[in-house]
């Protein structure tokens, strides 16, 4: 009941801010695959971006690379890591280290000239 | 006189509340001690205490000598102590038969325990017509006679009883009463919590009062003018400052 | 009539490793009032304790059933001890989140022993099938249906003829009383615990060796399934351990056969939602809500 | 702060209001095991309000909180006479059962050459509000941080007014509180509202942070988890969920080094700490104590004590 007016007021200021930006160009694609490495629970990460529209590929962007379970939302979270540039244009690499087996949302966040973030559902399993 | 029991300086504290403030008293082998006192004034909490269902602060509290503060409950019973608690729990989901046999957990000699629920069934032949009935079906007065019954089919040697009075009719109070003078006569040793001073002076050999966690008078009945005592009884000497 | 006859037969073989689950939760909360949320997790690690032997050494059977037993057990006591032993009466809400901690931690360990999604299992029978006439049943199953039968009338008879039955009783009824009446409440409720684990774990054991696999959601699975079971057949009541569990496993079966796997468990929780709200004591609990919940002298589950 | 700090910290925030949720019905003696089910609810409908139907950010904040209010009130009517463990089951229920609609919801439309919505157990991608309209992540912090602050300040004046002593008296005996005028049935159902609010408006955030929500994010494992917080942080006051959130994140955040041993350590924690104080760290006597230091009133005399001690006879 009495929440509503400070709720209400603090929308307001939401709307504020967020109504402020403009539309942004890029929508990124993003290819991803995980190979394990030597380590236990550690993978190594082939990302290939490109402009969803115009299929371009997406060179010179920060990227990050982190992970977490969705049937644990706050409980194993990854420490993102930066991807670095590979050979091809629009590719990079980066090396994750995991919790534990089992499912998890790889998240990509582009940062930089082009701003976004793609989320891919993967299934980790130690080599048999 | 030979003492049964023996509580000395017992501080018993719920939290930082001290309900007992460091409580002596004795109990007379073969005799009924009574414990007087107005609401409040920690009788239960002694009781508690006794039977080891709380854990006294300090003091100890011997059975013959042998201490039994720090003892679990179940090893206190199995001491010779047996507790009629306050509002008669017994066991409602469960017959009277199986209510009897609780109170012979400790006990393995099956043959002489089948022997002392046919005594329990003599010695209160109400509980007999309805042994095979639920407990919680049973009427107050009935309850408490088979609180009483559960309690000694532990064979103790000392019975405590807390308040076996408590919201019973007159009548029945009466009975049970009559029970409490009549198991003294065979030998049991009864240390007794009660509000209603006047049957308990008829009882007693020995009385205490207690007022805010502390015994402030001891004596034989007759000692002090029974209404001063069920005066001090229900309303205590310092009224409690409000 | 032959499909839907043969549909409600699988789902009472199913339903009877529900049952089985059901029996040992039944058993915790009916003397506890509390709700051990680690019961699956405690079946869990030994399961995995057993497939890890199995994967290592490849043991005979019955050695795998042992430490899966044994092993649910020792987690079972590991959880009382931790989680419900040292909180009194009246921290219901303390323990079932403490028993939830555990959870965490028991799965962790598992994950730790075997890490992969799935293992394989020990068979009991080589999965074979066995035609009845017009129908088909599994011997897997119909061991876990005489394991829950066994067991429920072992419960019961232990329950009702024995001094530890009858302790335990008088401690559901009122646990002051009984422990006045020289019941050592601990123990006896220790040794609750520590029986109703290994229900479990044999529970864990037959289900797992009739999929011929284990993987990483049986904690979940096993305290869900457990849980649901006894609270459509009634809190706390062996006969409703097991009417819960089978009634659980034909409403599965024929809304799987009728709508498939997704709307299997939706239907579950709806039929659950629905008991709960016209029947809050379960099928044979009592109608009135608050009884079964607060007996001991008259405390609630929770309070808060 | 770095941008994985901002996103620990927003994610704090987030999970908070699923926190808030559940100790809001914990105040009225209530355990909820379903929660989830109406952060899930304002995460899909905030994400479809703007993402497909491109809407103001506001608009599907508001649309979220609403339809988790919705959503309260349908359960909350059939489920108002269940207590305890029936109710907490209940609400298990009704929460796995929305997860598993959430697993068949299937709604989609084409937004520049491509599908966006809700897509089954694959989830709903591109909740991209925040990419689209610019908005960093820090301001989506401060965002999230004004609308917890003005949740939590809402609660604080609840708590001091009549409902809120309404709630606390249902929480300790409904009879009583009956007995006492409270008229206990719209109470409890305005208490599962506002709870199913709270956690809608959570959902939105949580949606429009993560900018994908999968039907696996809302299972169980966090409804508990968010009874939980209550539980470990206190229930005395509404800081007290915040705390266990705190706690908990900042807690698995610190324990990285131990790896694979995480949950162990963890989980072994939070037993320890119930068994010391099983209501949490900030519970009602520690509130109590220190609203007293703050105000600087004389100590009650002892007789006022002995009232509030449980004296047996």
């Amino acid at each position: 009941m009495i929440a509503v007016p400070g709720f209400l007021l603090s929308l307001l200021v939401a709307m504020v801010l967020s109504g402020s930006g403009l539309a942004a160009g890029v929508k990124a694609k993003a290819e991803v695959s995980c190979a394990a490495t030597a380590k236990s629970l550690e993978y190594d990460c082939a990302i290939k971006l490109s402009d969803q529209r115009s299929g371009a590929a997406l060179t010179g962007v920060d990227v990050t690379v982190g992970a977490d379970m969705p049937s644990m939302p706050m409980a194993h979270n990854v420490k993102p890591v930066k991807a670095v540039p590979d050979s091809a244009a629009g590719t990079y690499r980066a090396r994750i280290l995991l919790e534990m087996h089992g499912d998890w949302a790889v998240k990509v966040d582009l940062a930089g000239p082009v701003r976004d973030r793609i989320v891919k559902s993967m299934r980790f399993e130690p080599k048999p | 006189m030979e003492a049964m029991l023996e509580i000395a300086d017992v501080v018993t504290a719920y939290g930082k509340i001290e309900a007992l403030k460091g409580v002596s008293l004795s109990a007379a082998k073969g005799r009924i001690t009574c414990l007087l006192g107005p609401n409040g004034a920690g009788k239960t909490t002694l009781m508690m205490s006794i039977a080891g269902a709380l854990k006294p602060r300090q003091g100890s509290i011997r059975l013959e000598g042998s201490e039994l503060v720090g003892l679990s409950p179940a090893r206190i019973v199995g001491n010779g102590v047996a507790l009629v608690p306050e509002n008669r729990l017994v066991f409602p989901q469960m017959s009277v038969r199986e209510n009897l046999l609780a109170g012979a957990y400790q006990r393995n000699d099956s043959g002489e325990v089948t022997a002392d629920i046919e005594r329990m069934y003599a010695r209160f032949p109400r509980l007999k017509e309805r042994r095979e009935q639920l407990a919680g079906t049973l009427s107050g007065g009935e309850q408490q006679m088979l609180a009483v019954a559960r309690a000694l089919m532990s064979r103790p040697r000392l019975l405590l009883m807390d308040e076996p009075s408590l919201g019973l009719a007159p009548i029945v109070v009466k009975e049970i009463f009559g029970i409490i003078a009549e198991l003294n006569r065979e030998g049991v040793t009864i240390f007794l919590v009660e509000q209603n001073a006047h049957l308990a002076l008829q009882v007693a050999h020995h009385f205490y009062l207690m007022e805010q966690g502390r015994v402030t008078f001891s004596g034989n009945p007759g000692e002090l003018a029974e209404d001063e005592v069920i005066k001090r009884a229900y309303l205590g000497t310092r009224r409690s400052a409000g | 009539m032959i499909p839907f006859i043969q549909t409600t037969l699988d789902g009472l073989m199913v339903g009877s490793s529900y049952g089985l689950l059901a029996l040992g939760f039944a058993l915790i909360f009916g003397v506890m009032r509390r709700l051990n949320l680690s019961y699956g997790p405690s079946i869990m690690i030994g399961a995995y304790l057993g497939t890890l032997l199995y994967i290592k050494f490849g043991p005979p059977t019955y050695v795998v059933a042992i430490v899966a037993v044994a092993g649910s057990v020792m987690a079972g006591i590991y959880v009382e001890r931790l989680c419900f032993a040292p909180l009194g009466v009246g921290a219901g809400v303390a323990s079932m989140v403490s028993s939830f901690a555990i959870w965490m931690q028991l799965e962790q360990a598992s994950l730790l022993m075997l890490p992969r999604h799935s293992y394989p299992f020990p068979s009991l029978t080589g999965g074979e099938l066995w035609s009845l006439g017009p129908f088909v049943v599994r011997p897997d199953y119909l061991i876990m249906l005489a394991a829950m039968l066994a067991m429920s009338a072992a419960l019961t008879l232990l329950l009702y003829r024995t001094r530890f039955g009858l302790g335990l009783r008088a401690i559901v009824e009122n646990s002051l009383a009984a422990s006045l009446s020289g019941i050592d409440v601990e123990r006896t409720m220790l040794k609750a615990f520590a029986l109703a684990s290994a229900i479990g774990g044999v529970a864990g054991f037959l289900v797992l060796s009739a999929n011929q696999q284990v993987t990483a959601m049986l904690g979940m699975w096993a305290t869900l399934k457990g849980l649901i079971a006894m609270m459509i057949g009634g809190l706390g009541s062996i006969p409703g351990a097991i009417v819960g569990g089978l009634a659980l496993g034909v409403i599965e079966a024929h809304s799987q056969n009728l709508f498939g796997p997704q709307v299997r468990d939706l239907a579950a929780y709806a039929v659950l939602f629905v008991l709960l709200v016209l029947r809050p004591g379960g099928i044979l609990g009592t109608t009135a809500v608050r009884r079964g919940m607060g007996q001991r002298g008259g405390d609630r589950w929770t309070t808060t | 702060m770095d941008d994985h700090l901002i996103g620990i910290v927003s994610n704090i925030g987030v999970i908070s209001f699923v926190a808030l949720s559940a100790y809001l019905l914990l105040l009225t003696g209530e355990i909820s095991f379903g929660q989830q089910a109406f952060f899930a609810i304002g995460a899909y409908t905030s994400g479809i309000v703007t993402a497909m139907w491109q809407l103001p950010f506001a608009l599907g904040l508001g649309a979220g909180a609403a339809t988790g209010a919705a959503a309260a009130l349908l359960v909350g009517l059939p489920t108002l006479r269940l207590h305890g463990l029936q109710f907490a089951i209940a609400t298990l229920a009704f929460a796995e059962a929305v997860r598993i609609l959430f697993e068949l919801f299937r709604y989609q439309i084409v937004r520049d050459g491509e599908l966006v919505g809700p897509n089954g157990i694959e989830g709903f991608r591109n909740i991209r509000y925040i990419f689209e309209n610019d908005v960093s992540a820090t301001e989506f912090m401060l965002i999230i941080y004004g609308l917890l602050g003005a949740t939590l300040f809402g609660l604080f004046l609840l708590e001091r007014s009549r409902l809120g002593t309404a709630f606390r008296m249902i929480g300790e005996d409904d009879l009583l509180a009956a007995t006492q005028g409270v008229a206990v049935v719209p109470v409890k159902l305005t208490a599962a509202c506002l709870a199913g609010t709270i956690a809608g408006l959570g959902g939105g955030l949580y949606a429009h942070l993560t900018t994908y929500v999968e039907p696996a994010i809302f299972d169980v494992m966090l409804g508990v988890h968010s009874l939980a917080y209550g539980l470990i942080g206190g229930l005395g006051t509404a800081f007290g969920p915040l705390l266990g959130v705190v706690i908990d994140i900042g807690l698995l955040e610190s324990t990285r080094w131990f790896a694979g041993y995480r949950m162990i350590v963890f989980g072994g924690l939070v037993a320890v700490l119930l068994i010391v104080r099983p209501r949490g760290l900030l519970d009602e006597q520690l509130v109590h104590r220190i609203r007293r230091a703050v105000r600087r009133r004389p100590r009650p005399s002892p007789a006022n004590d002995t009232v509030l001690g449980k004296e047996l006879s």
